[in-house]
C-alpha cells in the first residue's frame, strides 16, 4: 500500500532511485504510458520489474537490491563511480529510502542498529544527500508499536535535514519551514490516530484529504 | 608483452599475510570469485578486504582471515543471524571493520587510480561518516576531506579478456571491477574467456589492459545476495 | 519525455550574453561545431568559454564573442600568427585567458558533474599552475587545491542519440563530451542521426540521457587543427 | 635521428605517452614484433601511424597533435578523463615529451614564450609529473643557437624535477643526483662541442658511446 502511494510520486520525465528494500517493490507499479527512468546505484538507468524465476534471472542484470531485473529499451549500464556521479552530482529527481527514524527536522536513520558496530549504509547517504527530493517510505511505527517519526534520531544518522515527505501505512507527511505537515491520512485512520503515532506534533493542512492509490 | 598467467593459484602467488585487497563486484554481480576462493584456499591470512559488501568479505570473514573490511555493508543486507556473528567478532576484537558509503568509497578507490591524494565532499557531514575529518567551507556548505585508498592487490571479474589485458564486462558487472583495475598495486582479472587480441571491439574496452598486470581464466560463479550459489 | 529539438537555433535559444560555456571536442574530433555556429550566428557575446584548445573557442575569439578563455591551448598550437592575434587581444585587455592543464581542466569538469568541490593534486605545484593555490602535504607531496569549474550550457557532440538524451560516441570522439555532459545547467547535444529508443546498446550508451537536456541533429562537420574544414 | 634514438628507448610491454610536436614522429620507427603500446592523451591505447594522405583520414581516430592515425589490434578509445587518470595515476612507463628548456636540475620548460599570456601547455604537466619516466627530446639549440639545456629555465615551467633522460640530434644525457651525465654523442660530434652548447657541465660517463639508431 505504502508502495502504490508512492509509485504516484513517479512523474513522466523524472529520474528516480528505489533505495535497498521496501521501494523497490514500488518498480512494480510504475505506469508503463510514462518514461520514468529507474535508476539502480549498480549501475543501470531504466530497468523494469523484479524476475522471480531463477531461471530467468541473469545475475549481471540485477538491481540495487540484489534482485534479478531486465532493461526496458533505452536502458544504459555503467559502473558505480558513474553511479555515484549521477547520485552525488545531484542529477536525480527523486530518491525513495526506507528508514528506521525520521526527525522532525527532516534527519534520516535508515543504517545501523543502536548499540552496533557493523552496519549497512550502502547509498543511502548518497542518495539523502545527492537527490532533488527525497521521500521516505516505512511502516509508520516500529514492529513494537513505537513511533518512527520522532523529534531527535536515537539511532546513527544517515544524513541530516534530507527528508522532503514520509509515506506511511498511515499518512502521507511533508517536512517544511513550518514542520511537519499531514497532507494525507490512510483510508479509515483518522488524524488523530496518525498524531497518536507520532512524536512530533503534526500540522494538519488544510487541504488534508484521503490518500489515493 | 602476455598477463596471461596459467592458473588461478598462480595468479596470486604473491599475495601475502597481510595484505590490502580490494575485491570487485556487487551482489550477484562482477564478483572475483575465482581468486578469491584460491585465496582462501592458499591460506593468507590478516588480510584487509575493501569492497561493495556480504558476497565479497564472507569468505574472508567465515574463515578468518580478514583482519579488516572496508565497505559499504558491514552487516549482511539480509540474513540477521551472519549480522549478529560478525558483530560478535567486532566486539571480541577479532575482526575490525570500517563502514564506507558506496560512493564515497568508490571515489575514493578512483582517485588513486586517477592519482588524486584527497577530495572534499559534502557526503558524511554531521554523521559519524564524517566523524573526525577536516573540514572546509565550499559556497557556504561543509564538506569533509577524503583520502584516497590504497592496496596491494585488486581482484577483479571481466567477461571477456586479452593477453594485453583489455577487459569487457557484462552489463551492471563493470560495478567497481573498472575502478579498482589499476587501483591497487597489482591487478589480477578472471575472465570467462581469454581471446585473441584484436577480438575485443575497441569501443568495448570496458578496462583498458594498461590497468591490468595479469589476467586469467576461470568459470562465472554465481552467489546470491542470500548466499546460495548458481551458475 | 522527448528531448529531441527542431533545430540549431531552438537548442540555444535561451544562451544568453555573459554565459559560461563548455564546448567539447578535441582537435578534429567531437566538436559541437553547428551548436557553435549557431551561437554566433544569434550574436551572444561576452561568453566565457571552457574547452580544449584552438578549434573550439576560434569561433568566439574571431568574432569578438568572447571575454574569456579557460583551455589547455590558449595559443594557437599549430599557427603563430594566430597566436600573435589572440596575443594582442588580451594585451589590449579584449580578452582575458586562462590556461589550464588538460587533465586539471578535465578533473574539475568531472568534479562539477559528480558533485565534488574540490580535490588536491601535485599537478602545477611549484609553477604559474599552481601559483596562489592552497597548498597541503600528502605523504610528503605538495599538493594545490583545484576547484570544480561551472557553466551555464555544455555544448556537446554525440554520433547517435536517442530522444531520452542517450548517445554514443565515435572513438576518441568522446574526448570532453562525456565529462560536460552533465557539468553544466544546460546540457545540449548535438547528433549525427536521432534513432528509436531501444536502438542504442545499453552497454554503448557513452553518455546517459540523465546529464543530457537537449538533442538535436546536425551534420558532421570536421576541422582539422591548421584550421582547414573537411566533411 | 632524434627520434630514431628515441625509439631504440620503447621496449616491449611499454605504455608510452609521445607528446605533442616532434616526438609523434618516433611512432613511426617502432618495431612492429614488439608490443610498444602508444597512448594518446585524447583518448587511445594502441595507435599506428600517422595517415598523411587526407581522403583516408577518419577524424575520430587522430593522434593527440590532431593528425589522423589508425587503430592497432588490442586498441581501446575511451575519453580525456579516463586518459588523464592513466596519466596523473602513474600507469604511463614512459613519456617522450619536446622542450624549450630543460634545467640541469630537471626543470622543464614547453609550453610558453618568453613575456606571453597566451600558451598551450595541453597534456604537457600531467604527462612530465605522471609518467614514470619522462625522456625529453628536442633539437640541442634553439633556433639562435643558444643552449637549451640550461643551468636555470627562464621560460615558464611546466614542471619541476621532472626530466630523466634528454635525447638531442647531439647527445644522449641523463640527469642523476650527481647532475648531467653525457652518455652518447652523435656520429662525428665530440664530447667538448656537446658542452660548448649546453651551458651546465656535463659528466662525461666512463662508458660514453656513439648514438645507435
Amino acid at each position: 500500500m505504502v508502495a502504490l502511494r508512492v509509485a504516484k510520486e513517479l512523474k513522466d520525465g523524472m529520474y528516480v532511485n528505489l533505495g535497498f528494500g521496501l521501494p523497490t517493490l514500488t518498480s512494480l507499479f510504475i505506469p508503463e504510458d510514462q518514461d520514468i527512468i529507474l535508476h539502480a546505484e549498480n549501475g543501470m538507468l531504466r530497468y523494469a520489474g523484479v524476475i522471480d524465476d531463477e531461471t530467468q534471472a541473469d545475475a549481471d542484470l540485477i538491481n540495487a537490491s540484489g534482485q534479478p531485473t531486465s532493461l526496458l529499451p533505452g536502458a544504459a549500464v555503467f559502473d558505480l563511480n558513474e553511479s555515484f556521479t549521477m547520485i552525488r552530482g545531484g542529477h536525480l529527481d527523486l530518491a525513495v529510502l526506507g528508514a528506521y527514524q525520521v526527525s522532525e527536522k527532516g534527519d534520516l536513520a535508515n543504517w545501523q542498529l543502536q548499540g552496533y558496530h557493523v552496519g549497512g549504509i550502502g547509498g543511502a547517504i548518497e542518495l539523502a544527500q545527492g537527490a532533488k527530493r527525497v521521500v521516505v517510505a516505512m511502516e509508520h511505527t516500529d514492529k513494537n508499536g513505537k513511533p518512527r517519526i520522532v523529534k531527535q534520531c536515537s539511532l546513527p544518522l544517515t544524513a541530516r535535514r534530507c527528508v522532503n515527505t514520509i509515506i506511511t501505512n498511515l499518512a502521507y507527511i511533508e517536512l517544511g519551514e513550518a514542520g511537519l505537515v499531514l497532507k494525507e491520512v490512510a483510508p479509515g485512520i483518522t488524524p488523530e490516530e496518525v498524531q497518536a503515532n507520532t512524536e512530533p506534533n503534526l500540522i494538519i493542512s488544510e487541504d488534508l484529504s484521503e490518500m489515493e492509490f | 608483452m602476455n598477463k596471461v598467467v596459467v592458473n588461478l593459484a598462480e595468479a596470486i602467488r604473491d599475495i601475502e599475510d597481510g595484505a590490502r585487497i580490494m575485491v570487485g563486484g556487487f551482489a550477484a554481480s562482477g564478483g572475483a570469485n575465482n581468486l578469491v576462493q584460491a585465496l582462501i584456499a592458499k591460506g593468507t591470512k590478516d588480510l584487509t578486504i575493501i569492497c561493495t559488501g556480504s558476497p565479497e568479505w564472507m569468505p574472508f570473514v567465515e574463515n578468518d582471515r580478514a583482519k579488516k573490511v572496508i565497505s559499504g555493508f558491514t552487516s549482511h543486507s539480509l540474513r540477521p543471524e551472519i549480522t549478529e556473528v560478525i558483530e560478535a567478532k567486532v566486539r571480541a576484537g577479532k575482526l575490525e571493520v570500517e563502514t564506507v558509503p558506496h560512493g564515497i568509497l568508490s571515489e575514493r578507490i578512483r582517485a588513486r587510480k586517477a592519482g588524486i591524494p584527497a577530495f572534499y565532499t559534502p557526503i558524511g557531514v554531521g554523521t559519524v561518516f564524517g566523524e573526525g575529518k577536516e573540514t572546509k567551507l565550499f559556497d557556504g556548505d561543509e564538506c569533509v576531506l577524503e583520502r584516497a585508498i590504497e592496496a596491494d592487490f585488486a581482484l577483479i571479474r571481466g567477461h571477456y579478456g586479452d593477453r594485453l589485458g583489455n577487459l569487457t564486462c557484462r552489463f551492471v558487472a563493470r560495478n567497481r571491477n573498472t575502478e579498482m583495475a589499476g587501483a591497487a598495486e597489482v591487478t589480477i582479472a578472471e575472465v570467462e574467456e581469454i581471446v585473441e587480441v584484436g577480438d575485443i571491439d575497441p569501443e568495448r574496452v570496458d578496462i583498458q589492459g594498461i590497468y591490468v598486470q595479469r589476467v586469467v581464466r576461470a568459470p562465472k560463479i554465481v552467489k546470491w545476495l542470500d548466499g546460495h550459489e548458481a551458475v
